[in-house]
C-alpha cells in the first residue's frame, strides 16, 4: 500500500477498480442491488445459469443442462466437481437450500420480491445433481429468473444476511476494509477457467472525475460510471448499459390527461441535442423503454423528430380545447440518476416550456423520487413529469410491461385496459410469439396511451487503464466479471 | 524595536520648520478669528473666563478640523469657504464627503468598494437588461470557449446548454445575493437581537441564549437542509431560512459580548438612574455600539453564506436550476474542470473577488466608523499602524 | 461667576424656589438617611462584604465628603444610594421614602430627584450623542418634565449656560470636548431633571490640577444657587477639605469616622483617618512630612477575609488585644461646630491635641 | 555595548541622563504636529527630576522617546539622548536593547494593565536577568524573589508564582519597580507611578522609591502632574506646556517664586490654598490643540499677563535666577509680583 | 477550575438532550425508507411487514420511546443500509474525521499563528497585505473545487501526489488536509492577526521591551499568550465545522468518515445510523467545547480563577 492510494500499487498482479459506491453489503440474495452485484455477481457467487448479455440467451453456469418437465415444473442438473470456496463440494442441494434462502425465507431478500413476485417456489432435489423447481403458475422464464439466484453453500446462515459471502466463483473475499476497500484473492481450485489476475481489489470515489482521475494517475485499472466529458479519451470505453431515460407524464393530471400535450412534449424533445451536449454522445434516441436485445425490443418504432412547430400547434390546440396547458407542470428529476441529469432536466424543461407549457425543475434525492416514481403516487403535487430512468437487466419486456405499462403497474401512473390484457397475454407467450407481441404493445402505447416521451438508451463509459484488455457489455455496470479482464500482453484494439 | 525613530540625517534644529506644522498653524490663525470675534461680547472673569476660553478653543478646532479635512481631501482648500464666513456647514454633506474622502485614503477599500458596488448594480440592473439570455439554450452551441467574435454574449463563452456564461453570472449574481443577503440580514437581526437581550441581563437569560446557540451549533445543520430542501420544497427561501437559522449562534455570540461588556459600561449605568428601562437602553446605548462590529461579523459572514450555499449546490441541495447561483455554477461547472474551465473558474473567482472586497471593506468600515481609530485612514499606509482588528467572533 | 449669574431666568427661577424650599424643610427631616446598608457580592467562599452597616445622613443642601481606600466600598455606596444596587440589609430614606419600595411612576419620580455625576467624564457619556443630546436624555425618560422639542431646545441652552458652555457645543460629540467640558455636560445631565442630590463619585480624579479647579468651581455655585446637596466621593483629602461640610471616612465597607469637615480634618479620633491625612503630600515644602507621617503597616486586608474585631487592627499603629476580640464601640466626641457630632468607631480614639495632623 | 555591572562612579558632573533639544513628532487626522518640541534636560546620579504638566502636554511622548517605546505614530525628528555617552537615538534597534535595562528603566502608570497578565510575576521580574545576564529560569527566579523582599511582597517565594491579578495595586506597582530596577539601571523613569492610588498607597511608593534610588544611586525622572509630591520628592523640576519646557530649575525655587504664569497658575489652583466657600483660582481654558499651538507664546490664550508680544513672538528658555530658566517675555513682573 | 467546569458540563448537558430529540424529529420528517428497502415492485405486504420489522409502524412517541430505552443501553439499532450495528459503524467512521480534523487544525492554527503574528508585528507591511489577501482569498475559494483542482494538478498533472484514498503513507493527508485547511487558515490568520494587533499594543509589550526583550520574545513570550482567547474561540467553532462537515472533502477522497457517513444516511434515511452519528458528533462538540473552555483557563490565571457568577 504505497503510493497507489487506496486501490494498491501498480504490481500488473492486482486487479484495481474504482467504483461509485461501498457495497453496503456483499450478501448473495441482495446481488440484485446494483453496488452489491457489481462486486458479488459471477465473481464471488455464481447461479445456475447466466444470461449472455450480447446474444440475451442463457448459457449453463453451475447447472449443465434445463428443461421444462411440466408447464409448473423445471428441471436443472447441476455441474459435478464444483467446490466453494471453504472446499465443500457443490450439490444440488446447495441449490436448493440458495434457492430456498433467496425466495421463500424470510430474509427479505432483494431478490425475492425483484424477480419472483409473491410466489413461493417449490424445490426439490434428486440425487446430488438433479434439482426441481415448481412454480404456483406456469412460468416460461423461470431459468431466466433462476439466473438472479446465487448459489451459496448449505452453511450459510438462513435467519440473516451475510456480509461476506462464500460461492464457487473464481474470486474469494480476502478482506473488507470497511470505508476503504474490498480485496479479492483468486479462488485456485475455481472449477473454471483461472482468471489472469491473482488479485483484485475494489475502492470507491463518488466524484466521477477523481474517479476518472485515478486511471490516469495508474491508480485503478477499472473505472466505473464515468463521466461523458471522459469519452474522447483513449482510456474510456462505452458501453450499452440497457439504461433508459424517459418522461413519465402523469396522465391524470390536467394538462397532462390530454393526449395532444402528451404527445407535443414527445415532439418538442431535442435528443439529439441532449445526447450530443449532455451525455457526450454517449447514447441512442429512445422510442421505447427497452434497448435492443432485450426480448420485445420493438425494431420498427423511430425515436420521435424534435417538431416545435407541430408541438405548439398541439398545445394550441388542446389549450383551445379548454386544456388549462399554462398549469404548472413539476419535471422531477432524481440528483446522480445520471452524468449530466441536472443539465438534462434544465434542457427538458427549456423544451417543454417552448412549445408554450409551464414547467419548473425539482431535483430530488433518491428517496423522495422514489415517493413520485411508486405507488401510491403522492397527492396534491400537481401534474408530474416524471424523469426516470428503467434498466432491463433481465432481457425481458415483461419485467417492463409489468411495472411501467400496466394501468395499476406500480411504476405507472395511467393506462388503458386493451393494453392491460394485451400484456396479460403477452406474458404467457414465448419465443416469436412473445417477441412479436411485447413489440407490438410497445409501439401500441406510443400510439394509444404515450405515458412516456422516451428520451435515449443509456450507454455506460467504462475507464479501462492500458494494461489491460476488457470487452464491456450490457451487463458490465450490474455484472463485472473480472474473469474477463486480461492483461494487455498486445495493444489494445 | 526602535521603527519610531528615524535617525535624523543632520541635527534638527529644535524650533519651527516642518511644512505640516506651518500649514496646522495656518488653520490654526485662519480659525482664530471668529472665535476672538465672539469673545469680545461677553464680560470676562473667574470661571466664567474659563468656560468661554474653552468655547472659543473649541470652535476654533471645530473648524480647524474642517479646514484640515478639505486641505488634505480635496489637497485645495477654498478661500471663499474660510471658516469665518461659513455660518453653518450642512454637517450631513460635511459628514458624507468625509466618508468618501476616507474611503479614497484607503486603496485596497477603494477598490473593494468599486466591485462591491459593480456586482450590486449588475444584481439589481443585469437581469433587466439580458432578458432571458441567461436561460436561452442552444444544444449546438455547447460549451464554445471565451472569445471575442460572438458577440458580448460569448465574451466568457458557453456552458453545456449553450447559454452564455456572462448572461448567467449576471443572472446568477441576483440570486446569490438575493440568497447571500436576506440570509444575512435575517440571522443578523435575529441573533443580534437575542445576543443583546441576553447579554444586556446577563443571568438565566444569558444563559438560555447561549444554550440555543450551542444547540444550533451542534446541530449537524446538512441534515435540516436535507430535511427542509427535500422533504419541503427546495426554493430560494428556504435556503435563506436554513443559511439564517444556522448562523444566528454567530451573532448572538458577538451580540451578547458586546452587550455583557458594555451594560457595566458608565453611561449605561447613567442612563439607568434617569430610570431609562432596559429595552431602551439596549436600543439607544448598546446597539449603536455593538453594530459596527456586528455588521462586520455580517460582512465576513456573508462569504461563508456564498460558500455554503455553493457546498449545498455541489451536494445537489442548493439553489434548484433553472435559477443558477454562483455556486451553483461552480457546483455544475466541475465536471467541466479540464475541457471547459470557464464554466466553473469565473463564478468561483466572482465568489472571491466579492467576499474579499466585502472583507477589504469590512475591515475599513470598522476604523472609519471608530472615532478612535478613524484618522489612521488620513495616514499614509505605511504609518498607519495597526487597523481594527478582524473581530474574534468571525466564526465560519 | 458672572456669568453662570448671567443664566436664564426660568433657572434662576427654579433654583431660587429648590433652595427656599430646601431651607425650609432643612431642620425638618434630614434629605438622606441610609442606616445599617450592608451589600456584598458572590456567594460562598468567595463572598465579599462590600458594604457593612453603613449609615450616613445629609441634609438638604448639605455636602457630604465620602474618603477612605480603594476598594473601601465607597461606589458601591453611591450605587446603593442610585437605586442601581439593592442593598442586602438596611435602610435608605430618601426624603422619608424608601426608593427600593417605589415602583412605577413613584420610582420615576424618585429617580428624577437623585442623579449621579461619575468619576470618568469618558466613559460616563456615550460616544455617539452629541452633547444636546446627552443633557436631554433623562427627559426621552421622564417626558413629562420638558414636554416640547422646543421648550427642551431652550432648557438645554439654559443648563449648557449654567454650567458654562455655550450654544453652539450642543451639537458637538464629546470626543471633541477636553475632560472638564465632558464633566461638565455630565454634570449639566445630572442636572437636567432638577434633582436635590447629586451623588459624585470622584468626579474630579480623572482631571488634571486646573481642570479640576474650574469643575469644583461650577460644583460649589451649583450648589449655592440651586441649594443641590452633594455625597461628594473623592480620595484627594485637600478637594473633600475644600468642599464639604460634613466629612465621612469608611474603612473595609464599615464607617469609621464622621463629623464636620474641619473637626475631622484638624483633629481626627480614629488612627487611620489620622493616617491618612498624613500620608497626603502637602504642596508647602516647609512641611515635608517625611517626619511626621504615619506609616501603615501591611496591606489592606482582603475584603473576602475580614478581620475579627476591629477591621483596622491589622495595620493600626495602637492596636492591642482587646482589638481583636471585640468590635470597637462608636466613640462620640462633643461638638465645636453648631451642627452635628463627631464620631469615630475605635477602643482607643486619639486625643484631641495628640497625633492631631494639624494643617 | 557591553554590560559592566559596576555602577559608574558617583559625584561626576556628567549626568547620566542628558535629554537635549528633542523633538517628536506624531502623525494625527489633521497632519503631523509636533508633540515635544525641543524638550531639554538633564539628570545626575542620585538625584531626582520632576516632570510636571497638564495632562498631554507631552510628558509621556518624552519619556518613551528616552527609552525608545514611541508608537509608531510617533517619531522622533531632532534632538539627542546621551546616556553613558552614547547618543540612545542612533542606535541600532540591537544596540538599543542592550542598553534597556542596566541603563535605562521605565516604570509605567498603569499598573492594572502594565504586567502582563498571564505570566508569574516571578517570571515577569526575573525576565530582565534571563535578557541579560543569561541566567537560567531557576537563578533568575531567586533573583525575583529577592527583588520582591526588596520591595517589601511579604512571603515572596509564594506570590512568586502568582499572577498579577492575584495583588492589589500597591503591590502591583512595587513590582513594576521591582522589574524596572532589577539590573541597577543609572536612569529610572517614572511615568506617573502613583496616580491610580489612593494616598496611603501612593505615600508607600514613593518611599520605596526614594529608598531604592538612594541605594542604588540612580538618576529618577519623575513624571506627574501632582504638585505635592513634586515638592515632596523632586530636587529639580521640569515644567512642561504644550510639547514645551515652560520653566526649569530647583524644586524649592520655583515653587516659591515661579517665574511663568503657567507655573503660578497650577500653584493657585490646588485646593489645598483655597478657602472654603471662595472659587478656586483656576488658570481658566485649556491648554491648545497641539495641531494648533498659536504662533507664539503656547500659553497666551489663557496667561493673565498676555500681551501683543506674547501673540508675534515665542519666548525662548532664557536663564533667570541661579540654575533656573523660563520661557516668558515678562518673566520679571512675576518675579515682583 | 473544577466547579468552573462541573458548571459548564452541565449546563452544555442540555443542548445534548435537544441535539438528540431534534434529529430524532427532523429525520422522521423525512418519510418513511421502506420504499429505498425494498424493490421497486415490492408488495404492499412486503412493504407492511418491513416497516413492521423495522418499528415504523409505531406511533412516533413510542419510536422515540424505544430509541431512548435502547440508546440508554448503548444499543443504537442497526443499519438499514448494511445490517451492521448503528454504533459500531459510527465508531469506525469516527476516527477517520477526528483525524483529519485534528491534524487540519493543528496546521491551521501553527501556520496562522506565525503568518498571522508576522503579519501583526509590522501592521500594514508588504508582509501584512499579502498575508491579508492571502489568507482572505484562501477562505472564500469553494473548497470542493480546491480540492478537485488539487487532484487534477497535483494528482494527475504533475503526479506528486495520489488522488485519494486513505491507505498509504502521509503523502495521502495532503491534499484532503490542504482541502480542508484553506478556509480555517484563512480565517485563523486573519484573527490571529487582529488580536496579535491588540496585544502588541497592549502596555505589558511595552514593558517587556523596555527591558530589552527582543522581537521573537515578545512575540513568543509575552503577546501571543494573551492573544490566543479569541484564536482558540475561533479556532473551536471552525474545529466544530469540521467535525459536522468534512463531507466534501470525505466524498470527493474517499475517506470514510463521520461527514460522508451522516450525509449518506440522511440520503438513505438509514434513521439508526443518523442518530448515532449525530449523538457521537454532538457529544464531541461538547466535549471540544469543553476542551477550548479548558484551554482558555489553561493559557488565562484569570479565567482559572473566575467565580462563576
Ligand atoms: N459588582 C460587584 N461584584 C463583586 N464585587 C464588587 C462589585 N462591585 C464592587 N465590588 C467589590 O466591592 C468592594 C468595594 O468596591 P467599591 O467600588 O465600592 O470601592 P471604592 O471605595 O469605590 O474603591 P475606589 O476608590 O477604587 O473606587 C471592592 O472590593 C470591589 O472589588
Ligand atoms: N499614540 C498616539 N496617537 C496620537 N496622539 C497621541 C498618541 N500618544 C500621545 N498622543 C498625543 O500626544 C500628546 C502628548 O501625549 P503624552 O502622553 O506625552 O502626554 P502626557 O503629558 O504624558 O499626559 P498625561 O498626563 O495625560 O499622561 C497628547 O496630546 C496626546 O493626545
Ligand atoms: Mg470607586
Ligand atoms: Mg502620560
Amino acid at each position: 500500500n504505497s503510493a497507489g492510494g487506496d486501490a494498491g500499487s501498480t504490481d500488473g498482479r492486482t486487479l484495481r477498480v474504482v467504483l461509485t459506491q461501498e457495497p453496503p453489503t456483499l450478501e448473495p440474495c441482495e446481488a440484485s442491488l446494483t453496488s452489491t452485484g457489481v462486486v458479488v455477481r459471477s465473481n464471488i457467487t455464481e447461479p445456475l445459469v447466466e444470461r449472455d448479455p450480447v446474444s440475451g440467451d442463457l448459457d449453463p453456469l453451475l447447472a449443465t443442462g434445463w428443461k421444462q418437465t411440466t408447464p409448473r415444473t423445471w428441471t436443472f442438473d447441476t455441474r459435478g466437481g464444483v467446490t466453494f470456496q471453504n472446499g465443500e463440494p457443490f450439490t444440488a442441494e446447495d441449490a436448493a437450500f440458495s434457492i430456498e434462502r433467496a425466495v421463500n425465507s424470510d430474509l427479505a431478500c432483494n431478490v425475492e420480491g425483484y424477480v419472483f413476485g409473491d410466489d413461493d417456489l417449490k424445490v426439490k432435489t434428486s440425487g446430488d445433481n438433479r434439482l426441481t423447481v415448481t412454480t404456483a403458475e406456469p412460468d416460461p422464464i423461470l431459468p431466466l429468473r433462476l439466473s438472479f439466484v446465487e448459489i451459496v453453500p448449505r452453511t450459510t446462515d438462513t435467519k440473516a444476511k451475510v456480509r461476506i459471502p462464500i460461492g464457487t466463483g473464481p474470486y474469494a473475499v480476502r478482506d473488507w476494509q470497511p470505508g476503504a476497500a474490498i480485496s479479492l484473492n483468486r479462488y485456485d481450485d475455481y472449477w473454471g477457467k483461472a482468471p489472469d489476475f491473482p488479485r483484485a481489489r475494489y475502492v470507491w470515489r463518488s466524484d466521477a472525475s477523481v474517479r476518472a482521475a485515478m486511471i490516469d494517475k495508474g491508480e485503478a485499472e477499472i473505472a466505473v460510471a464515468l463521466d461523458p466529458m471522459e469519452a474522447e479519451k483513449d482510456t474510456t470505453v462505452a458501453y450499452p448499459n440497457n439504461e433508459t431515460t424517459a418522461l413519465r407524464l402523469d396522465g391524470r393530471e390536467a394538462p397532462l390527461d390530454d393526449r395532444r400535450v402528451r404527445r407535443a412534449i414527445d415532439m418538442a424533445v431535442d435528443r439529439d441535442g441532449i445526447i450530443d451536449a449532455l451525455l457526450g454522445g454517449l447514447a441512442e434516441p429512445a422510442a421505447q423503454l427497452v434497448p435492443p436485445g432485450v426480448v420485445g425490443h420493438n425494431e420498427r418504432i423511430k425515436p420521435t423528430r424534435q417538431d416545435v412547430t407541430g408541438a405548439r400547434a398541439l398545445v394550441r390546440e388542446a389549450k383551445a380545447d379548454g386544456v388549462p396547458t399554462g398549469r404548472t407542470i413539476t419535471l422531477v428529476a432524481r440528483n446522480g440518476m445520471f452524468s449530466g441529469v441536472s443539465e438534462t432536466a434544465e434542457a427538458l424543461q427549456y423544451q417543454m416550456q417552448r412549445i408554450g407549457l409551464n414547467v419548473k425543475v425539482r431535483m430530488a434525492d433518491t428517496a423522495t423520487h422514489l415517493q413520485y416514481q411508486l405507488r401510491p403516487l403522492p397527492e396534491n403535487v400537481g401534474p408530474i413529469a416524471l424523469l426516470m430512468m428503467h434498466g432491463n437487466q433481465a432481457g425481458d419486456t415483461a419485467f417492463t410491461t409489468s411495472q411501467y405499462l400496466l394501468s395499476e403497474g406500480p411504476q405507472s401512473t395511467f393506462g388503458s385496459k386493451d393494453l392491460d390484457r394485451r400484456v396479460a397475454e403477452a406474458g404467457a407467450l414465448s419465443g416469436d410469439k412473445r417477441q412479436k407481441a411485447f413489440a407490438d404493445l410497445l409501439a401500441r402505447q406510443n400510439r394509444t396511451v404515450v405515458q412516456y416521451t422516451h428520451i435515449a438508451h443509456m450507454n455506460g463509459l467504462l475507464g479501462l487503464s492500458r494494461s489491460i484488455r476488457y470487452e464491456p457489455n450490457s451487463a458490465t455496470g450490474d455484472e463485472l466479471r473480472l474473469s474477463e479482464v486480461g492483461q494487455a500482453t498486445a495493444a489494445r484494439r | 524595536m526602535s521603527e519610531g525613530i528615524t535617525m535624523p540625517g543632520e541635527e534638527h534644529s529644535a524650533g519651527l520648520g516642518s511644512g505640516a506644522e506651518a500649514a496646522a498653524t495656518v488653520a490654526g490663525a485662519e480659525a482664530a478669528a471668529p472665535g476672538s470675534g465672539t469673545e469680545a461680547a461677553a464680560p470676562a472673569s473667574g470661571a466664567g473666563a474659563a468656560a468661554r476660553a474653552s468655547e472659543t478653543e473649541a470652535a476654533a478646532r471645530a473648524s480647524r478640523t474642517e479646514a484640515a479635512d478639505r486641505a488634505s481631501g480635496a489637497g485645495a482648500a477654498d478661500p471663499a469657504l474660510a471658516p469665518g464666513t461659513e455660518a453653518a456647514p450642512n454637517p450631513r454633506d460635511a459628514r458624507t464627503s468625509r466618508w468618501w474622502r476616507m474611503l479614497g485614503r484607503d486603496r485596497a477599500a477603494a477598490v473593494g468598494a468599486v466591485i462591491l458596488g459593480l456586482v450590486a448594480l449588475v444584481a439589481l440592473f443585469g437581469p433587466l437588461v439580458i432578458g432571458d439570455r441567461a436561460q436561452r439554450q442552444d444544444l449546438d452551441a455547447s460549451l464554445r470557449p471565451p472569445s471575442l467574435s460572438e458577440g458580448v454574449y460569448g465574451l466568457l463563452g458557453t456552458d453545456v446548454l449553450g447559454r452564455s456564461v456572462l448572461a448567467r453570472l449576471v443572472e446568477a449574481a441576483a440570486t446569490t445575493l438575493s440568497v447571500a443577503v436576506p440570509a444575512v440580514l435575517c440571522s443578523l437581526a435575529v441573533g443580534s437581537a437575542l445576543g443583546l437581550w441576553a447579554g444586556y441581563h446577563g443571568g438565566r437569560r444569558e444563559s438560555l441564549a447561549m444554550r440555543v446557540a450551542d444547540v444550533i451549533l451542534s446541530f449537524p445543520s446538512l441534515l435540516i437542509a436535507v430535511v427542509v430542501l427535500y422533504v419541503f420544497s427546495p426554493s430560494a427561501l428556504n435556503i435563506v431560512l436554513i443559511l439564517a437559522v444556522t448562523r444566528i449562534p454567530v451573532y448572538l455570540r458577538t451580540a451578547r459580548a458586546e452587550a455583557a461588556e458594555l451594560r457595566s459600561r458608565l453611561f449605561v449605568d447613567a442612563a439607568r438612574t434617569f430610570g431609562t428601562p432596559s429595552r431602551k437602553i439596549i436600543y439607544w446605548h448598546i446597539l449603536p455600539i455593538a453594530l459596527p462590529t456586528l455588521l462586520t461579523v455580517a460582512t465576513l459572514d456573508f462569504c461563508f453564506v456564498m460558500l455554503t450555499e455553493s457546498s449545498l449546490s455541489f451536494l445537489g441541495i442548493g439553489i434548484q436550476p433553472p435559477e443558477v447561483s454562483w455556486g451553483l455554477m461552480v457546483a455544475q461547472g466541475r465536471q467541466y474542470l479540464q475541457t471547459a474551465w470557464w464554466i466553473t473558474v469565473l463564478p468561483g473567482l466572482a465568489i472571491v473577488l466579492t467576499t474579499v472586497s466585502a472583507t477589504v471593506l469590512a475591515a475599513w468600515a470598522r476604523i472609519a466608523t471608530d472615532p478612535a481609530q478613524r484618522w489612521r485612514l488620513t495616514l499614509p499606509t505605511k504609518r498607519r499602524g495597526a487597523s481594527a482588528a478582524v473581530p474574534p467572533e468571525l466564526i465560519p | 461667576m458672572p456669568d453662570i449669574r448671567a443664566a436664564s431666568a426660568a433657572s434662576e427661577a427654579s433654583a431660587a424656589s429648590a433652595a427656599s424650599a430646601a431651607t425650609a424643610e432643612a431642620a425638618a427631616r434630614p434629605l438622606l438617611e441610609v442606616s445599617g446598608v450592608t451589600k456584598s457580592f458572590g456567594s460562598g467562599r468567595r463572598r465579599l462584604t462590600a458594604l457593612d452597616g453603613v449609615d450616613i445622613r445629609l441634609g438638604r443642601g448639605e455636602t457630604l465628603g465620602l474618603v477612605g481606600e480603594s476598594g473601601c466600598g465607597k461606589s458601591t455606596l453611591a450605587r446603593v444610594l442610585l437605586g442601581l444596587e439593592r442593598p442586602d440589609a438596611g435602610t435608605v430614606r430618601f426624603d422619608g421614602t424608601d426608593p427600593f419600595a417605589l415602583r412605577g411612576k413613584e420610582l420615576l419620580a424618585w429617580r428624577r430627584r437623585v442623579q449621579m455625576v461619575f468619576q470618568d467624564p469618558f466613559a460616563s457619556l456615550n460616544a455617539r450623542m452629541s452633547a444636546a443630546e446627552l443633557i436631554g436624555e433623562p427627559w426621552r425618560t421622564h417626558r413629562d418634565v420638558v414636554p416640547t422639542p422646543k421648550a427642551r431646545e431652550k432648557r438645554v441652552r439654559e443648563l449648557l449656560a449654567l454650567v458654562g458652555l455655550r450654544d453652539s457645543d450642543a451639537h458637538r460629540y464629546p470626543g471633541e470636548f477636553s475632560g472638564g467640558q465632558r464633566q461638565r455636560i455630565g454634570i449639566a445631565r445630572a442636572l437636567a431633571l432638577d434633582p436635590d442630590l447629586i451623588v459624585c463619585d470622584e468626579p474630579v480624579s480623572a482631571l488634571d490640577l486646573s481642570v479640576q479647579a474650574q469643575v469644583l468651581n461650577v460644583l460649589s455655585e451649583l450648589r449655592e444657587r440651586l441649594g443641590v446637596a452633594y455625597v461628594f466621593i473623592s480620595h484627594d483629602l485637600s478637594v473633600v477639605r475644600y468642599i464639604a461640610d460634613r466629612v465621612t471616612v469608611m474603612y473595609l465597607g464599615k464607617v469609621i469616622e464622621h463629623g464636620d469637615t474641619e473637626e475631622v480634618f484638624d483633629r481626627p479620633q480614629h488612627p487611620y483617618t489620622s493616617a491618612l491625612m498624613s500620608a497626603a503630600p502637602v504642596l508647602d515644602a516647609s512641611r515635608t512630612t517625611a517626619d511626621r507621617e504615619i506609616q501603615l503597616q501591611g496591606e489592606i486586608p482582603s475584603p473576602f477575609d475580614i478581620p475579627s474585631g476591629c477591621r483596622f487592627r491589622t495595620r493600626c499603629p495602637h492596636a492591642e488585644n482587646l482589638c481583636t476580640t471585640e468590635p470597637p464601640p462608636l466613640a462620640t466626641r462633643g461638638t465645636t461646630a453648631a451642627s452635628g457630632t463627631h464620631t469615630a468607631l475605635c477602643h482607643f480614639p486619639l486625643g484631641v491635641a495628640g497625633e492631631s495632623a494639624g494643617m | 555595548m557591553t554590560r559592566t555591572a559596576a555602577p559608574a562612579p558617583t559625584g561626576t558632573d556628567d549626568p547620566a541622563l542628558d535629554v537635549e533639544g528633542l523633538c517628536v513628532d506624531l502623525s494625527t487626522p489633521l497632519g503631523t504636529v509636533r508633540a515635544v518640541d525641543g524638550v531639554s534636560f538633564s539628570v545626575r546620579r542620585g538625584r531626582t527630576l520632576a516632570l510636571l504638566g497638564e495632562s498631554g502636554c507631552g510628558k509621556s511622548m518624552t519619556a518613551l522617546s528616552v527609552v525608545g517605546l514611541l508608537d509608531p505614530a510617533a517619531r522622533v525628528t531632532g534632538g539627542a539622548v546621551r546616556v553613558r555617552g552614547s547618543d540612545t537615538l542612533r542606535l541600532s534597534p540591537a544596540e538599543r536593547r542592550k542598553l534597556a535595562g542596566p541603563v535605562l528603566s521605565i516604570v509605567f502608570q498603569d499598573a492594572l494593565t502594565a504586567l502582563n497578565p498571564v505570566q508569574p510575576v516571578g517570571r515577569q521580574i526575573g525576565e530582565a536577568f534571563r535578557i541579560h545576564r543569561g541566567l537560567s529560569r531557576r537563578e533568575a527566579r531567586e533573583k525575583a524573589i529577592e527583588l520582591m523582599t526588596r520591595v517589601g511582597i511579604p512571603e515572596p517565594r509564594e506570590r512568586a508564582r502568582s499572577y498579577p491579578h492575584q495583588f492589589s495595586g500597591g503591590m502591583r506597582q512595587r513590582l513594576l519597580i521591582a522589574m524596572a530596577v532589577a539590573l541597577d539601571p543609572d536612569v529610572l523613569i517614572a511615568d506617573e507611578p502613583t496616580t491610580a492610588l489612593d494616598v496611603t498607597v501612593q505615600a508607600q511608593i514613593m518611599r520605596l522609591l526614594r529608598d531604592i534610588q538612594n541605594e542604588r544611586d540612580m538618576a529618577l525622572v519623575l513624571i506627574t502632574h501632582d504638585l505635592a509630591v513634586v515638592a515632596q520628592r523632586a530636587d529639580d523640576v521640569v515644567i512642561m506646556y504644550a510639547g514645551t519646557v515652560v520653566e526649569k530649575g530647583p524644586v524649592r525655587d520655583v515653587f516659591s517664586a515661579p517665574r511663568h504664569p503657567y507655573t503660578q497658575g497650577l500653584l493657585d489652583s490646588v485646593p489645598e490654598h483655597a478657602v472654603r466657600g471662595r472659587p478656586l483660582p483656576a488658570v481658566p481654558g485649556s491648554p491648545p490643540e497641539l495641531s494648533a499651538v498659536p504662533p507664539g507664546c503656547a500659553f497666551q490664550d489663557r496667561c493673565p499677563l498676555v500681551r501683543e508680544r506674547c501673540v508675534r513672538e515665542r519666548p525662548v528658555l532664557r536663564p533667570a535666577g541661579e540654575g533656573r530658566t523660563t520661557a516668558c517675555h515678562f518673566a520679571e513682573e512675576l518675579t515682583h509680583a | 477550575m473544577f466547579p468552573f467546569l462541573r458548571k459548564r458540563i452541565v449546563s452544555s448537558a442540555i443542548p445534548l438532550v435537544f441535539v438528540v430529540l431534534g434529529v430524532f424529529f427532523l429525520a422522521r420528517l423525512t418519510g418513511n425508507p421502506v420504499d429505498l428497502y425494498l424493490p421497486l415492485s415490492a408488495t404492499p405486504e412486503q412493504r407492511a411487514e418491513f416497516s413492521a420489522d423495522q418499528g415504523f409502524d409505531l406511533s412516533i412517541p413510542a419510536q422515540l420511546w424505544n430509541y431512548l430505552v435502547d440508546a440508554a443501553h448503548l444499543d443504537f439499532g442497526t443499519s438499514l443500509r448494511t445490517g451492521e450495528s448503528a454504533g459500531g459503524m459510527v465508531l469506525d467512521a469516527f476516527p477517520v474525521t477526528l483525524q483529519l480534523a485534528g491534524v487540519t487544525m493543528l496546521l491551521a492554527v501553527t501556520g496562522a499563528v506565525l503568518v498571522g503574528s508576522l503579519a501583526a508585528y509590522r501592521p500594514n507591511s508588504l508582509v501584512d497585505r499579502v498575508a491579508s489577501l492571502l489568507s482572505m482569498t484562501a477562505a472564500s475559494i469553494p473548497d470542493f473545487w480546491f480540492a478537485i483542482m488539487g487532484v487534477l494538478v497535483f494528482g494527475v498533472g504533475l503526479g506528486l501526489l495520489p488522488t485519494s484514498g486513505t491507505l498509504g503513507g502521509p503523502e495521502i493527508w495532503i491534499l484532503p488536509v490542504a482541502t480542508l485547511l484553506i478556509r480555517p487558515f484563512g480565517v485563523l490568520v486573519q484573527v490571529v492577526r487582529g488580536s496579535m494587533v491588540t496585544a502588541l499594543s497592549a502596555p505589558y509589550v511595552k514593558i517587556a521591551r523596555s527591558k530589552g526583550a527582543a522581537p521573537r520574545r515578545v512575540i513568543f513570550g509575552h503577546a501571543l499568550r494573551n492573544a490566543v482567547t479569541p484564536v482558540l474561540t475561533v479556532a473551536g467553532d471552525l474545529t466544530v465545522g469540521l467535525v459536522n462537515g468534512a463531507v466534501i472533502v470525505e466524498t470527493i477522497f474517499g475517506w470514510p468518515g463521520i461527514g460522508k457517513l451522516m450525509i449518506d444516511s440522511i440520503l438513505q434515511r438509514d434513521f439508526a445510523v443518523l442518530q448515532a452519528a449525530v449523538l457521537l458528533t454532538a457529544v464531541t462538540i461538547f466535549a471540544l467545547n469543553i476542551l477550548v473552555d479548558v484551554c482558555h483557563a489553561l493559557t488565562d490565571p484569570r479565567v482559572r480563577q473566575a467565580v462563576p457568577a
